[in-house]
């Protein structure tokens, strides 16, 4: 039943929007939360009910470990193949794209983790946006948002997927300039939206690359022809597409040289940053690289760009969290580092542990969101961290719930964020060594910007105004559950997947093995191999509980009395660093520059001429040139044809005639004046003719 | 009561309608046509009562008199009329259609002449304190199915006047 | 069309266009014209009969009293602030006189103050007759004018007693009073008291609950608290609109302190409950007048001024609750024997400002009823 | 000369109003009686109303004029008659010169079938209240006629103010016609009748003024009436489209002197036709009271007395003001004219006690006392209601007084059939 | 003479015949749509006289109680009243949309 109406899922959110969109003005905010939370809601327990009928339905003898695979109906192309193209031997294909769902192991993990996330953000945001304006806007966003990312995580195709990651883009476009009032969050949004556009064509050329050379767009059709062994590995046209996946992947993911609009959306109220920049919409690039498992086996160049873009990442946006001030900027970098560690995972072949992260991390990064906003519900809008502290007794279901994530995604042992993040770097030490290298220190960065966030926010000592601090108050119900439910997964969701190495059977792997049924293998050595390195792997996880240790203890070192004159250590060691840090190390400015051509940055000019300037100039007079010519060429021959045609043409071939009978029919035109007097005239004259007629007949 | 001077009568009012119905559509202010026509139907109301039709008498003057043509007298106060007075009166074909009623005058002037004797030149005078209730059990009783569908029609005309006057619905 | 009540007076300059309609007919009420309560001009923005707006021109009555002061020493102006309010005459002069009196740090003496009471409360109840009569005309009662005006005499007579004049009374001085309270005085008040308090159940006989004036005037003119204090509307204007306000309370001055008495208000601030307010302002006035006149204290009527007042070099602000509401003087003195300038806050004119407000949405004979309900004199707007 | 004098006693004789008995010289009498005791009515009712206005309004009223403001009236009419009759120059002439005598033609034709007894009309019609209702809508006419020439605001508005709040109300006021009238023919025959006579007949025969018949169908319908009535005549509470802190003088703002005083005619006497209706539907029109249940010679001549003694009360109050005049030479002439007047009404009284007039004037007395009810109703009103607004005058006509008269009218129609509807609901 | 004196049927039916004619110059002459609509008023009554008439002369053949004629003619009442507020919006709506109220500047049925 749930299986096969699976379609329901992301209709439902999609109503819920459709209703805000056409009633919400005029509904109350109690019935507004009632539909859209109710919505989801129903989506979550319906996404429970498909996937659990899932597991029993692919463990059939029939079905095993296939994906389920539904089909509504053609929405691109058609079935009768009018669209036909030759893929890249001649065989004819023809461009279809389904609107169908495909439910397998990793679309079961995201659709549960996002529609139980969801849900819990849906809920949380009843009390976070409970006074603010356009309160059936945000949540018919936060539904289309829903439909949105289900769509793109239910697709069974490119294509479809393609429709859902844009859908997202502009959902996210839409919530980040939730207070479009405000210029800096608009202008959040439009970069958003335009940083996402490139990863978004370098998708589309990915998904051009993959018609073309398999012929078909469906994800089933895809793997099965990747698998099938007729593509040599290191085939150059499919490292070429899966680059450009990459690209794509980059762009919604915030990796290295596109990361740039993520921490500048978490202008959008504190719920989008939880659900959309943290959770969900950022991980479509994971599930994405995840989906195309079997092309990205056969492109191993692709997958160490993967990797080294992963792991450069994680450690570049870790860096700059150091330094971050702003609560949710932290958390911003945090997710951007995070993200990189995902695709290191993928990137190094370990696709099972990659996604393993992203589920963890969807829980305990939420947590970390969700309790900033309560943080920053609590303290009436104050952001700054070093305008806070000693909220600990205050607040005190924030303050746990936020310690516990702060443990996991630190690394403490016992708690989700080490299963996942342990694996992944023990994966890296088994790819190459400085990729691990990175990792580690990515690690231990990792703990220290997180245990300053938590020391600075709730010990120390308090900084904040004092109408501030008499202010201070623990959220609403609304608010606080969905924190100690997230928490309790930010703890358990680890267990899933305990590595084999500290006596679990990773479950979680094994769930989704038959997705990386190929390229899995081939990195994960055999368990032969593993005897061996049982040693070096609980070596590196004493190393990187040690990193977390050490984090922690800098950190509460640091900032565990700071008062309101307290100094940063980066700082008083070496200013240059803290304060290039602290401007992200100048790739806005950069970007300014190159590419939209700003000639000044603040009272610096900067001369030369930017990248966008040159490229508009070029585009304005040579393309245009070349343009206008075609044009005016067009227009003299079409200034010859129309004299032809208007009086020659026209002229004697068609207005005579139509002239000739316009001089005929007058006659006739006599009756049919328009004017109702004389239509009266005309029948008393008739009315004359008959009674004379009868009379006198 | 016996009627009294009914030649005099007849010929006094027959002249007041005529005069009044040529006032009609001679003035140029609707105003005075207006007050020219509701002459005339007083007349007419008047005639109806030499006919023993007191009931439609009083319906005349109640429905024609005093609703109908306070109705006229509202629009032309709406619609502004100065405009219209200082152009010409008649259409383009106003010669052709007196005309054309001028032969369907001589047309019926042929009729009656030809029909002279089908009418008897008196007619019996009747009681009238009954034409009320002879009126009203005819309406409701033969006529019962007519008389709804008009209060029909008058439902129907109601709605289409204020759809179509309405400013704003 | 949205609800013109919820407007923030600070939104009046964006006009609300009516949906798809540029019929916006504009007419003048005034300056002549029987329900303008003197020489306004309204001029009215209608959607049919509908109002849009309106806006007040005012001056047609204007003499420059505030500039004749500064061409007057103190004394010889006092006469002039009667002129203002002329049917709240002796509450002008009471205003005037406790000011200069705080400029020159002088206080009248007890029996003074005691008697300025029980005038200046006598002229609020006249006050609010003559507005009773002429708010029920404009809404077509006829009758209440009548019997206003027959009991209204009654305070008159004793103005007339006291100082020889009804309606300019210039009753009182700089530093007290010029008269002592003629014999029988307190047996004329106290006369007044019992041929009085019946009377206001007359009148609320004749309107309180009578059907039509109930329609009249509940909900129209609606204004609420906020409103009234962001436009500086004060008087039963305030009071009706549920906000307990009262000079005599909040400031008092002339002794008021040493008097029990309650100050009415009511809750929705339409027109019906400033009529209501400023019946029971006319019960709470006998009391005081009833509290004073026993115990009224015997002693000299006049502090000791100088026959040429000079005050300090200074200036001050004083204001006092007239039957319309706040009344304030601000002097400047530049220690000449004629004050510097003399500013008049009068209550009519701040009052009248609401009239936009309270209009909007309502039809234009509510104009009329907001006009009366306001209670203005077109002498004080004007000055 | 026999013949003629023949012709004018067959009338006395015939018991029949003289427009049924064909009777052309005493229907001219009595148009003249009709037109003569309206206008004197009216003149009494000006004087009548400002006196009674003033009493309620602790003044005194016209009191220079005559003893007691009592030649009032008649300076006002001179003064309006030989007051300069301006048109204004844009006004459209012919128009503007007719309206006036539309609206008291109106006015005054309404009279020809009103019922002062059963022989005192001047005619008998058989749609007798619908010619009245007819009639009295024409004025209308001469109102907007009136508005629309005087070329000028004020009077346009005020004149489709009150055409539209006549046309209303015309619409509750017939509902609550009808349903008296379908009170006539609760008889045996079933025949019911629209004859002012015959209605106040019915009263008779059924024993009850129809005021209290199906208690209270019938009250509410009079209430309804009594209100329309109000609002049809443009008096207050309804006096909108005269209302002077608004409109001035509403549709006659630019009439002056005899014109004006055409207008005012028309308002009273319009007064004094629908009071009319009212007595005649619901009061038992000339009917005394308890004309069946205190029967005989002995109360027949109580109730004959009535008139006489009524006069004879109004003379003693004049004597007794005259006696309360001022002794001084200035006053001495002011004392005898209400002496005179006195004397007169004395005189009439006496005159009415004689059998043959008393016997033929009774019913006038009661009808004229009825009406007479319902002026004093008018004056008070005007003395106590303020005025409603526009859209509260309309939503009373539409929203409230139309239902009730269409459920007054319905549930008539359901208790006078109940008979016929048990019978036929038990025996189909 | 005698003819003129006894007023018979046809008396009323050529008067009728007259106010019909009167009416019918004013529909298809006058430019001013308020005349144009009473004419129609015209010829109905033309036509309710007629009726009326006739029904008199039908009361003499079949006795006090036929009066059809008279029925008809109320209906006829009713519709012209009917007719003159549909009409009579009409004319509104269509005044307020071309500021005229001339019958022959609406000519947009043409061809």
């Amino acid at each position: 039943m749930f299986l096969s109406h699976i379609w329901l899922i992301p209709l439902l959110p999609a109503l819920g929007a459709t209703l805000m969109f056409f009633f919400g003005r005029r509904l109350q905010k109690s019935s507004v939360s009632a539909v859209c939370v109710g919505v989801v809601v129903l989506a979550f327990l319906m996404a429970c009910g498909a996937v659990w009928q899932y597991t029993a339905w692919s463990s059939t003898a029939e079905h095993l470990h296939q994906p389920y695979q539904t089909i509504l109906y053609t929405w691109l192309g058609t079935d009768t193949g009018h669209l036909t193209y030759a893929t890249h031997d001649g065989t004819p294909a023809s461009l279809q794209a389904d609107a169908g769902f495909l439910l397998d192991p990793l679309s079961s993990i995201w659709l549960l983790f996002v529609t139980g996330v969801g849900m819990l953000i849906h809920v949380y945001s009843i009390g976070y946006m409970g006074h603010e304006g356009g309160y059936y806007r945000f949540f018919g966003y936060l539904n289309l948002f829903m439909f949105s990312m289900l769509t793109l995580v239910l697709a069974n195709n490119y294509a479809l997927m393609f429709v859902g990651w844009e859908g997202v883009g502009l959902c996210s476009y839409l919530l980040i300039g939730f207070y479009f009032h405000r210029k800096s969050a608009s202008d959040a949004a439009n970069k958003a939206f335009i940083v996402n556009r490139i990863g978004d064509a370098g998708f589309l050329l990915g998904m051009f690359f993959i018609a073309w050379y398999f012929g078909s767009l469906r994800f089933v059709d895809v793997t099965a022809a990747a698998r099938s062994g007729h593509f040599a590995i290191g085939d150059p046209i499919i490292t070429a597409a899966t680059l450009l996946l990459f690209v794509g992947a980059c762009g919604k993911s915030a990796q290295l040289p596109l990361y740039v609009w993520l921490p500048d959306a978490m202008e959008g109220p504190t719920p989008v940053s939880a659900l959309i920049h943290a959770a969900t919409m950022v991980t479509a690039g994971v599930y994405m690289v995840a989906r195309s498992n079997a092309l990205f086996v056969l492109a191993p160049k692709s997958m160490m760009v993967v990797a080294v873009v992963g792991a450069l990442t994680a450690i570049f946006a870790a860096s700059i969290g150091l330094v971050q001030n702003d609560i949710k900027r932290v958390l911003a970098y945090s997710t951007v580092s995070q993200l990189g560690y995902m695709f290191l995972a993928l990137g190094v072949g370990a696709f099972a542990a990659g996604v393993f992260h992203v589920f963890t991390h969807a829980f305990f990064k939420a947590l970390l969101f969700l309790g900033a906003g309560s943080v920053i519900h609590a303290m009436s809008g104050e952001q700054d961290i070093r305008n806070m502290g000693d909220l600990a007794g205050k607040i005190p279901t924030t303050f746990r719930t936020m310690f516990v994530a702060t443990l996991a995604i630190a690394g403490i042992p016992g708690l989700a964020g080490f299963f996942s993040k342990d694996e992944i770097l023990w994966q890296a030490w088994k790819y190459n060594h400085y990729l691990w290298a990175i990792g580690f220190v990515t690690a231990l960065m990792t703990a220290f910007y997180m245990f300053r966030l938590v020391y600075l926010t709730f010990y120390s000592k308090p900084r904040m105004s004092h109408e501030v601090e008499h202010h201070v108050h623990e959220s609403p119900k609304s608010m606080t559950w969905p924190l100690v439910v997230l928490a309790f997964f930010s703890v358990t969701a680890g267990y899933l997947g305990v590595s084999p190495s500290l006596g679990g059977s990773n479950h979680f792997e094994k769930f989704l093995e038959p997705v990386f049924a190929n390229g899995a293998e081939t990195v994960e050595a055999p368990p032969a191999g593993e005897e061996g390195n049982r040693g070096i792997e609980y070596l590196l996880m004493v190393l990187s509980v040690a990193a977390a240790g050490a984090g922690w203890f800098m950190a509460s070192r640091a900032y565990g009395n700071a008062d309101k004159g307290f100094t940063e250590p980066i700082a008083a060691a070496a200013p240059p660093v803290y304060n290039t840090l602290l401007n992200k190390y100048y790739v806005d400015e950069g970007y300014d520059y190159v590419f939209t051509g700003r000639r000044k940055l603040g009272d610096v000019r900067l001369g030369t001429m930017g990248l966008g300037e040159a490229s508009s100039w070029f585009d304005a007079n040579i393309v245009d040139g070349a343009v206008n010519g075609a044009g005016w060429i067009t227009r003299l021959t079409a200034t010859l044809s129309s004299w032809w045609d208007k009086w020659i043409i026209d002229g004697i071939g068609v207005n005579g005639p139509a002239i000739l009978a316009r001089m005929l029919s007058y006659p006739a035109r006599l009756f049919e004046w328009g004017l109702v007097q004389w239509y009266a005239l005309v029948m008393t004259a008739g009315l004359v003719g008959f009674v004379f007629y009868y009379v006198y007949h | 009561m016996a009627p009294v001077a009914t030649p005099f009568f007849f010929y006094l009012l027959s002249g007041t309608m005529l005069i009044g119905g040529i006032l009609v559509i001679t003035r140029k202010n609707a105003v005075h046509s207006a007050l020219a026509l509701i002459v005339t139907l007083l007349a007419q109301a008047a005639i109806y009562l030499m006919l023993y039709a007191p009931f439609v008498a009083g319906v005349q003057i109640i429905l024609y008199a005093g609703g109908i043509m306070v109705l006229f007298l509202f629009v032309i106060m709406l619609v502004s009329i100065e405009r219209t007075m200082k152009e010409r009166q008649f259409n383009k074909q106003w010669l052709v259609g007196i005309a054309a009623a001028g032969a369907l005058g001589g047309l019926f002037m042929a009729v009656y002449t030809k029909g002279k004797g089908i009418f008897p030149e008196h007619a019996l005078p009747t009681a009238e304190a009954q034409n009320t209730q002879a009126v009203g059990s005819l309406l409701y009783g033969q006529y019962m199915f007519a008389f709804e569908i008009a209060s029909l029609l008058l439902l129907v005309a109601i709605i289409g006047a204020v759809v179509m006057a309405k400013k704003r619905i | 069309m949205t609800d013109p009540n919820t407007l923030s007076p600070l939104d009046l300059e964006t006009p609300e266009k009516p949906f798809l309609d540029a019929n916006e007919l504009v007419i003048n009420m005034g300056p002549q014209h029987p329900a303008t309560h003197g020489v306004l001009r309204v001029i009215l923005r209608l959607d049919g009969e509908k109002v849009l707006g309106l806006e007040c021109v005012i001056g047609y009555l204007h003499r420059g009293v505030e500039k004749i002061a500064e061409n007057r020493t103190y004394t010889m102006f006092n006469p002039y602030v009667d002129r203002m309010d002329y049917v709240a005459a002796v509450s002008n002069g009471l205003g005037y006189c406790e000011a200069v009196e705080k400029l020159l740090s002088v206080e009248a003496p007890p029996r003074a103050q005691y008697i300025r009471v029980i005038l200046t409360e006598l002229n609020r109840i006249a006050s609010h007759q003559l507005w009773l009569g002429t708010h029920a005309l404009d809404i077509g009662a006829i009758t209440p004018l009548f019997y206003t005006f027959r009991d209204r005499e009654e305070i008159l007579k004793i103005f007339e007693k006291y100082c020889g004049a009804r309606l300019t009374t210039h009753a009182f001085r700089i530093g007290g009073l010029q008269y002592e309270a003629y014999d029988g005085f307190e047996k004329d008040v106290k006369n007044f008291l019992l041929f009085f308090a019946p009377k206001i159940d007359e009148y609320e006989e004749l309107l309180t609950t009578n059907r039509i004036w109930l329609e009249r005037t509940k909900k129209v003119g609606i204004i609420s608290g906020k409103d009234c204090i962001a436009l500086g509307v004060t008087g039963p204007v305030l009071r009706a609109s549920g906000v307990k306000w009262d000079i005599r309370k909040a400031q008092p001055y002339a002794n008021y302190k040493n008097f029990d008495f309650e100050i009415p208000t009511g809750q929705n601030g339409d027109t019906y409950d400033r009529y209501l307010v400023r019946m029971a302002e006319m019960r709470q006035s006998l009391r005081i007048i009833q509290q004073a006149v026993d115990g009224i204290p015997e002693g000299p009527i006049i502090a000791k001024v100088p026959k040429v007042i000079k005050p300090p070099v200074g200036e001050i602000y004083h204001s006092i609750e007239a039957p319309k509401g706040e009344l304030g003087y601000f002097i400047v003195s530049d220690g000449s024997t004629q004050p510097y300038r003399v500013r008049v806050r009068p209550p009519s004119f701040v009052n009248l400002q609401a009239l936009d407000v309270m209009c909007r949405g309502q039809l234009v004979a509510d104009v009329i009823a907001v006009i009366g309900t306001l209670d203005i004199v077109l002498g004080e707007v004007d000055r | 000369m026999h013949a003629f004098i023949q012709y004018i006693q067959s009338y006395l004789d015939s018991n029949q109003t003289p427009g049924a008995a064909g009777n052309v010289f005493w229907a001219f009498i009595y148009i003249l009686l009709v037109f003569v005791g309206l206008s004197v009515a009216v003149i009494a009712m000006n004087w009548l109303e400002r006196k009674i206005l003033a009493h309620m309004q602790v003044r005194l009223g016209p009191m220079r004029v005559g003893p007691h403001g009592l030649l009032q009236p008649i300076a006002d009419a001179l003064k309006l008659l030989i007051k300069e009759d301006i048109m204004p120059a844009e006004a459209d002439g012919f128009v503007f010169w007719v309206a006036p005598f539309i609206v008291v033609l109106a006015a005054f034709t309404v009279f020809v079938v009103v019922p002062f007894g059963p022989t005192h009309a001047i005619t008998d019609m058989n749609i007798g209240i619908l010619f009245m209702l007819g009639v009295s809508s024409l004025s209308v006419l001469g109102i907007v006629m009136a508005g629309w020439a005087s070329n000028s605001h004020y009077p346009l508005i005020g004149a489709l103010r009150s055409s539209a709040q006549m046309v209303s109300y015309e619409v509750a006021m017939g509902l609550a016609v009808v349903s008296a009238i379908l009170m006539t023919s609760l008889n045996e025959q079933g025949t019911g009748t629209l004859s002012m006579i015959g209605i106040v007949q019915a009263q008779q025969t059924q024993g009850m003024w129809f005021i209290f018949k199906f208690f209270p169908l019938g009250l509410i319908a009079f209430f309804i009436f009594a209100v329309a009535m109000i609002a049809e005549t443009n008096r207050a509470p309804f006096d909108l489209p005269e209302a002077e802190s608004e409109l001035t003088a509403g549709f006659h703002t630019e009439y002056s002197g005899f014109r004006w005083s055409l207008f005012f005619l028309a308002e009273y006497s319009a007064m004094i036709a629908v009071s009319s209706i009212a007595v005649t539907l619901w009061l038992g029109g000339w009917l005394r009271p308890f004309p069946n249940f205190l029967t005989g010679p002995t109360w027949d001549l109580v109730f004959s007395l009535f008139p006489g003694f009524t006069f004879l009360f109004l003379a003693g109050m004049c004597f007794y003001s005259t006696a309360r005049m001022p002794k001084h030479p200035l006053f001495r002439i002011q004392t005898m004219g209400l002496a005179g007047f006195g004397a007169a009404l004395a005189l009439i009284g006496l005159v009415l006690f004689h059998p043959q007039v008393r016997l033929r004037i009774e019913d006038i007395y009661w009808f004229c006392a009825k009406v007479a009810a319902f002026m004093y109703l008018y004056i008070w009103y005007r003395g106590t209601f303020p005025r409603y607004r526009f859209d509260q005058l309309m939503k009373v006509g539409w929203k409230i007084l139309l239902p009730m008269g269409l459920g007054v009218l319905i549930l008539t129609a359901t208790v006078g059939l109940w008979p016929l509807i048990k019978q036929t609901i038990w025996h189909p | 003479m005698d003819a003129m004196l006894h007023i018979s049927t046809l008396h009323y039916l050529v008067l009728g015949a007259a106010l019909f004619l009167l009416g019918v110059i004013g529909v298809l002459t006058r430019r001013n749509v308020v005349i144009v609509l009473m004419s129609i008023e015209l010829i109905l009554n033309a036509v309710n006289l007629n009726l009326v008439a006739l029904s008199r002369y039908w009361q003499g053949v079949y006795g006090p109680n036929a009066l059809h004629g008279q029925v008809f003619a109320i209906f006829v009442i009713t519709d012209a009243a009917a007719e003159a507020a549909v009409g009579l919006g009409i004319l509104i709506a269509f005044f307020r949309n071309k500021e005229t109220i001339n019958v022959d500047e609406v000519n947009l049925l043409k061809w």
